[in-house]
């Protein structure tokens, strides 16, 4: 089991989802000047491939839904990093009408990091932080999902218009 | 006659940011699109509604985020004519500076899309790993890296650091040896000019019709800058060429902003050189309490993507009445794409879209 | 600073719309233009015609007290290098007003926005669709008699805390005695 | 060029194929963020004071002022501190740049990376400070905060010197304007308010122009809203916020330019002068105490009989302030408005001598005693008895009543307080030149820094650490010279304000015409018989009456407020004790009564 805890956290692919302004931050991080590359992260276009969902920021009730859906598409063992103020508790959009608050409420998180938006550096050092849960075998969130399924899917229903939306996977 | 449908986004390394092209293809031949926007629609109008004046300051550059400076510097020439505040004449210079800058590091961002989108991954590592020595000289400026949050009614919030001046000409130094390289390897290159010449083509009377602004209109033909018709800052003292390429194609998009590039440049030259001494904020009576007195103003100014403009009106209270924004993006995303892209084939999707440089937060704000 | 392009502007509008359009200079590249709700595809159709050939922008701003929305139409000349906003109101009841896509075509986003963040109807407009919202189920959300933070405690159990820091500030004031004696 | 040669430009990339790579190998290698950088925040809880103006400046309601209990609550001062939280924060700075102590910061530290978002809520402490100089921090020049003053404008020294016409002309609307602006509303300078005056609330009011609305906000707890708008001790001030760094917000003045603009009060405070409960009290003194509790009670209907020794109300007010400071219009007006509520009062009769206490306490519900003190201490040195040498407070009084008093051409006063400044500018006014003699240091002088400087402005020659020895009377018995000594300070070690000592190595000599004593007033309890005296409760020093929270001596239906009672020395403390009689007084006699 080591080995593949080894394996998994060393080839984290990242699903290549920009999902709020926290996506500016991302192309530096790929590219030359922190190239977490170095760590095996790559970003990757469809979330059947990969590991890893960020969710870099707000996300309004139209882009939970896609990433709620892409969530689910991702084949387990699979991990989410939350970035910056607005995925906590709302951020700048804390009285926005059409952003959600609070991201742990439609889908597991395992790490959350600070800033509004988080530099380079944080996004790479909570990538060291992932590799060290997984290797550790601390990284369960998605397990989480799993087990309290009903739980998400109420929450989600909450905010989605529940005739356009199944309850159902 | 059925077609292949399919979708682009929100989540696909063929987007700029958050949205969604829902096209219609017959064979290669694209027959319709859709453009599916509001991914990331905040309601920046309505928060700013519940703010008072000053309050609006960190909010305003979250509404284009490549580039934010545009959002802050706006927002307070807008206040700032609305209540007669006048900034300094350093501080102009410094809000010149700082636009231009973000010009720069929106340029590079745009080069990136747009060679990712032809296949060509080594200028992305090149002008994202470059643009982010801009990035260092805004951290050192403003405090931040990606938002700024600089301008503010009345000024800037800080002045030049110490030796700030020699190390923002050494990054233009950089940036000039770089674009050697860039032109090598992406401008002059025999494929990328195969692949975006004659495409995408928009038309001079169309573009002018269709609200097209910016760079995409320079490029296809018409000489307009709101730099210079609409002169705001001390733009008016500083001598740039305002450069046409005019076929309108992918092609002259592309190469338009690689020739404002190097008037970015020479505009930051000059502002370091004329950057005169003096106060660099006159500071409001109250940072809270300030009231703006009624009235209604529109301001506008020039984006590296085109025409931004604030539409705002104050009842003399502590907060705005009603902020409209204008964003350059807002006519380029939806109408121009959708029906400029009917006939293109599937490949060149892609590059169309990345030319037109579309920026979906300030679509949706 | 001289305002002949205005001046000029102004005299030509004043001209040709002296019946239907009130002109004012606002300042240098800056005028005004009011006018009634039924005139204001001619009053378009005339600046445009004109020169004004850039539709920068439609706004809205709803003004709850006086029971009317006001449309503005950001338009610009690039041989006048002039800008010139038109105004208009509606009743705030059925809010109407016929579509500009005949003058100008880009107005159509702009109407759709309009009619999805204030409820505005524009007769004449195809595709007045939703634009930004996904299941929408609160009222048009620009208009002033919505409340946001009310909505988003509802919706998303966001955590208000203006009231806290009243409280805090209350604190922070002590003790008061008025003049409450007896 | 041609295509075959075009297609093969790219390959100049190849160039760089051995070149060192630009990545910044974090997290092996630090890359340290710009001096500038804003990152997490951090409080130095020592320079903070709980103002609360980072929270409201919040445009995420980020920050909650939380109260900490290990914290002191002092005047100008709370025990709360900012809580941060990052699942709102945008890091903009603002409350940085609002702040007015300059305690909170943003440090370039910035990593903060946890599975649990609930530990994004903490309060900054100073731990975590990445050190001066770096990081977002605020200066008064960066500051939001407008850290200068409009400065009052003045009658230039040597003009105002000759006459005594009010030395200050008074805020321009503007000026008024721009003061009460910068006023962030925290409310932490009614703590320095002995009558906890609505100082922010009245603020917000002249700044929107709404004089009637300020005047009846002042009315709330001063009924001599121009006067303390002229001459109060600004305590308030002192509490400002701004006064951390900058000049504070001139609340007196800004009290004045309202009062001043509002003619008749009596348009704002509604009093009816017929309305009359079967309830007497008997007030002795027309003093500010005296008038303040005539006022108070006469709102409630209560009636009021003020017993005045001098021909004139006003007490210290008129004789104790020179014109120049307090002009005799600001006097009348607010006098005569408190008067206009129905106070009767009754001049030239001294209680004690004209009436006994006795019948007076028999004869009233309650009698309030707001004599102040009168008589001025000696110094004690050979040669008192001097022709020419004068107490401060008579020679003030006399000046005040219009009586002609002879001083010379040269007078020499001795003391640093507020009355010794007011004495030597009287005195420079009657046409003499004036010398101050005071023992300590220029900084130890008791009177306020604004008050020196104008003296030292029109020409009065201030000499620290001097102590008069001797008075040297010439063959008529009159003043000649006066023989000091300089002094030294002395420490007294921690926490005790160090002691002059004289040097008694060298004697000087001063030729003067008048020697004028401020060092301190006494009370003149003359007034009480010798049984009431007994009974009453005195302060170790035997000057000053001991009273409960009404202002109710040991003797049902006495009270007692002003200088007699506290030592503050000022009006506003006079103010604050009548307010608090007034309240006794509505109670009844005596404190077991409900």
């Amino acid at each position: 089991m080591g080995l593949f805890k080894f394996s998994r956290s060393r080839s984290l692919w990242m699903m290549h989802f920009c999902t709020g302004c926290g996506a500016i931050e991302m192309p530096p991080t790929m590219t030359s000047r922190y190239d977490m590359e170095r760590f095996g992260i790559i970003p990757m276009a469809t979330p059947r491939q990969s590991d890893l969902l960020l969710v870099t920021g707000y996300l309004t009730v139209k882009t939970l839904k896609r990433v709620v859906r892409s969530y689910e598409q991702m084949a387990e063992p699979k991990y989410v990093i939350a970035f910056g103020s607005c995925t906590m508790r709302g951020g700048m959009y804390w009285d926005s009408y059409n952003t959600v608050k609070e991201l742990d409420l439609y889908i597991p998180v395992d790490i959350y990091i600070n800033g509004c938006m988080p530099r380079p550096e944080a996004i790479i050092d909570a990538f060291i932080k992932l590799r060290d849960m997984i290797d550790k075998g601390e990284a369960n969130a998605w397990k989480n999902y799993r087990d309290n399924l009903d739980w998400y899917k109420q929450n989600q229903a909450k905010v989605f218009d529940i005739n356009k939306w199944s309850a159902k996977i | 006659m059925r077609y292949f449908e399919y979708f682009v986004g929100p989540q696909h390394v063929g987007v700029t940011g958050n949205m969604s092209y829902h096209l219609w293809a017959d064979g290669d031949e694209i027959k319709k699109m859709i453009t599916s926007v509001g991914y990331l629609h905040r309601g920046f109008e309505k928060l700013m509604e519940y703010r008072e004046w000053v309050k609006n300051v960190p909010m305003v550059p979250r509404i284009c985020v490549p580039e934010p400076d545009v959002n802050e510097v706006l927002y307070a020439m807008g206040v700032e004519e609305l209540s007669g505040l006048v900034p300094s004449e350093r501080a102009q210079y410094i809000r010149v500076l700082v636009l231009e800058m973000a010009r720069l590091s929106a340029f590079l961002f745009y080069f990136a899309g747009a060679a990712g989108a032809l296949g060509l991954y080594t200028i992305p590592q090149w002008t994202i790993g470059d643009r982010d020595y801009i990035l260092d000289r805004f951290e050192e400026l403003t405090g931040g890296r990606a938002y700024h949050i600089y301008t503010t009614p009345g000024g800037v919030r800080r002045d030049l650091p110490d030796g700030f001046k020699s190390r923002v000409q050494e990054t233009m130094n950089y940036l000039k040896k770089r674009l050697i390289d860039y032109d090598r390897l992406m401008f002059e290159n025999a494929i990328i000019v195969k692949r975006t010449k004659g495409i995408g083509i928009i038309e001079k009377d169309y573009a002018m019709n269709m609200g097209v602004t910016g760079p995409n209109l320079r490029a296809s033909g018409i000489k307009a800058d709101v730099r210079k018709d609409d002169h705001y800052l001390v733009y008016d003292k500083l001598d740039f060429d305002v450069p046409v390429v005019g076929d309108g194609d992918i092609f002259s998009r592309i190469m338009q902003r690689r020739l404002e590039f190097d008037e970015s440049i020479k505009i930051i030259e000059q502002v370091l050189e004329m950057m005169p001494d003096g106060g660099f904020i006159e500071k409001l009576p109250n940072p809270i309490e300030w009231k703006v007195p009624a009235g209604d103003v529109y301001v506008k100014l020039e984006s590296s993507k085109g025409e931004f403009g604030y539409y705002i009106v104050s009842n003399g209270e502590e907060k705005p009445y009603r902020i409209h924004v204008r964003g350059p993006s807002y006519t380029h995303g939806i109408q121009v794409a959708q029906e400029k892209i009917v006939g293109m084939r599937i490949a060149d999707v892609a590059p169309f879209l990345f030319s037109l440089d579309v920026c979906p937060p300030d679509i949706e704000r | 600073m001289s305002l002949d392009v205005e001046e000029s502007i102004k005299q030509d509008i004043d001209l040709r719309l002296k019946d239907i359009a009130k002109c004012e200079i606002q300042r240098e590249r800056r005028l005004k233009l009011y006018t009634g709700k039924d005139r204001v595809i001619p009053v378009l159709g005339f600046l445009k015609s004109y020169g004004f050939i850039h539709l920068a922008a439609i706004s809205c701003v709803d003004w709850l007290d006086d029971g009317e929305f006001e449309i503005v139409y950001n338009l610009w000349s690039y041989r006048d290098k002039a800008g010139i906003l038109v105004k208009t109101r509606i009743s705030r009841e059925n809010p109407e007003i016929d579509t500009a896509i005949p003058i100008y075509e880009i107005a159509e986003t702009y109407e759709r926005e309009i009619h999805e963040m204030f409820g505005v109807n524009f007769p004449g407009n195809p595709n007045l669709t939703s634009l930004f919202l996904e299941d929408w189920n609160g009222p048009p959300p620009m208009r002033k008699d919505f409340d946001t933070r009310k909505y988003a405690a509802e919706k998303y159990g966001m955590r208000d805390l203006t009231e806290q820091l009243k409280i805090g500030m209350d604190k922070i004031k002590g003790v008061r005695d008025g003049d409450e004696i007896l | 060029m041609g295509i075959f040669k075009k297609i093969f430009t790219p390959l100049d990339a190849l160039k760089h194929l051995g070149q060192k790579p630009h990545t910044i190998r974090v997290p092996y290698v630090k890359k340290e963020p710009a001096k500038r950088y804003r990152g997490i925040h951090v409080n130095d809880w020592d320079k903070c004071i709980g103002c609360g103006n980072c929270a409201r400046i919040c445009t995420c309601q980020a920050i909650e002022m939380i109260p900490i209990d290990s914290i002191k609550v002092e005047e100008g001062k709370t025990n709360l501190r900012p809580q941060v939280d990052y699942g709102r924060c945008s890091f903009c700075g603002q409350c940085v740049d609002v702040c007015p102590t300059g305690s909170l910061k943003l440090s370039t530290e910035y990593l903060m990376t946890s599975t649990n978002k609930d530990d994004y809520i903490f309060i900054p402490p100073k731990d975590r400070d990445s050190g001066e100089g770096t990081g977002w921090e605020s200066s008064t020049e960066t500051s939001m905060l407008r850290f200068d003053r409009e400065e009052m404008p003045e009658r230039n020294p040597d003009e105002r010197k000759l006459d005594f016409e009010p030395v200050l002309l008074g805020f321009s609307e503007q000026q008024a304007y721009l003061e009460s602006m910068r006023c962030l509303g925290c409310g932490l300078c009614v703590d320095g308010c002995p009558t906890h005056m609505f100082i922010p609330e009245y603020i917000q009011k002249i700044r929107d122009a709404e004089y009637n609305g300020a005047v009846d906000e002042f009315f709330k707890n001063n009924p001599l809203p121009q006067i303390c708008g002229t001459v109060c001790t600004h305590n308030c001030e002192d509490n400002c916020v701004y006064s951390r760094r900058g000049n504070p917000i001139q609340i007196r003045y800004l009290k004045g330019f309202a009062a001043e603009k509002v003619d008749n009060y009596g348009d704002v405070i509604k009093v009816d002068p017929d309305n009359k409960i079967d309830k007497k009290v008997a007030v002795i003194g027309a003093g500010p105490a005296g008038l303040t509790l005539a006022f108070y009670l006469r709102k409630y209907g209560v009636q009021v009989k003020i017993f005045e020794s001098t021909p004139n109300a006003e007490g210290m007010m008129r004789y104790g302030i020179p014109r120049y400071r307090l002009s005799e219009k600001t006097l009348k007006k607010e006098t005569d408005f408190i008067l206009s509520t129905g106070a009767e009062i009754q001049y030239s009769t001294e209680i004690g001598k004209d009436i006994p206490l006795k019948n007076l306490l028999d004869e009233y519900d309650a009698v309030f005693i707001g004599v102040g003190f009168q008589q001025g201490i000696p110094m004690g040195v050979p040669g008192e008895d001097a022709i020419g040498v004068l107490q401060a407070a008579d020679f003030l009084r006399d000046v005040a009543m219009g009586k002609k008093v002879e001083i010379g051409n040269k007078a020499i006063i001795v003391g640093g307080g507020d009355v010794a400044m007011d004495a030597s500018r009287t005195a420079l006014r009657l046409g003499a030149k004036s010398v101050i003699m005071y023992r300590r240091r220029w900084v130890d002088m008791p009177a306020h820094e604004e008050e020196k400087l104008e003296a030292k402005d029109e020409g009065v020659e201030i000499m620290p650490q001097t102590l008069p020895t001797e008075i040297v009377k010439d063959e008529n018995g009159k003043v000649k010279s006066v023989k000091y000594v300089k002094t030294k300070m002395v420490d007294q070690g921690e926490g005790k304000r160090p002691k002059p000592v004289p040097i008694e190595d060298e004697i000087y000599e001063m030729e003067c015409s008048a020697v004028i004593q401020a060092i301190g007033q006494n009370p003149d309890y003359s007034l009480f018989p010798d049984d009431i005296k007994e009974k009453l409760q005195f302060d170790k020093r035997g000057k000053r009456i001991i009273v409960d929270d009404y202002g109710e001596t040991l003797i049902p239906g006495l009270f007692a407020g002003g200088d007699c009672v506290n030592n503050r020395g000022d009006i506003v403390g006079a103010i604050a004790d009548a307010r608090k009689a007034a309240r006794g007084a509505q109670r009844g006699r005596g404190r077991a009564s409900p």
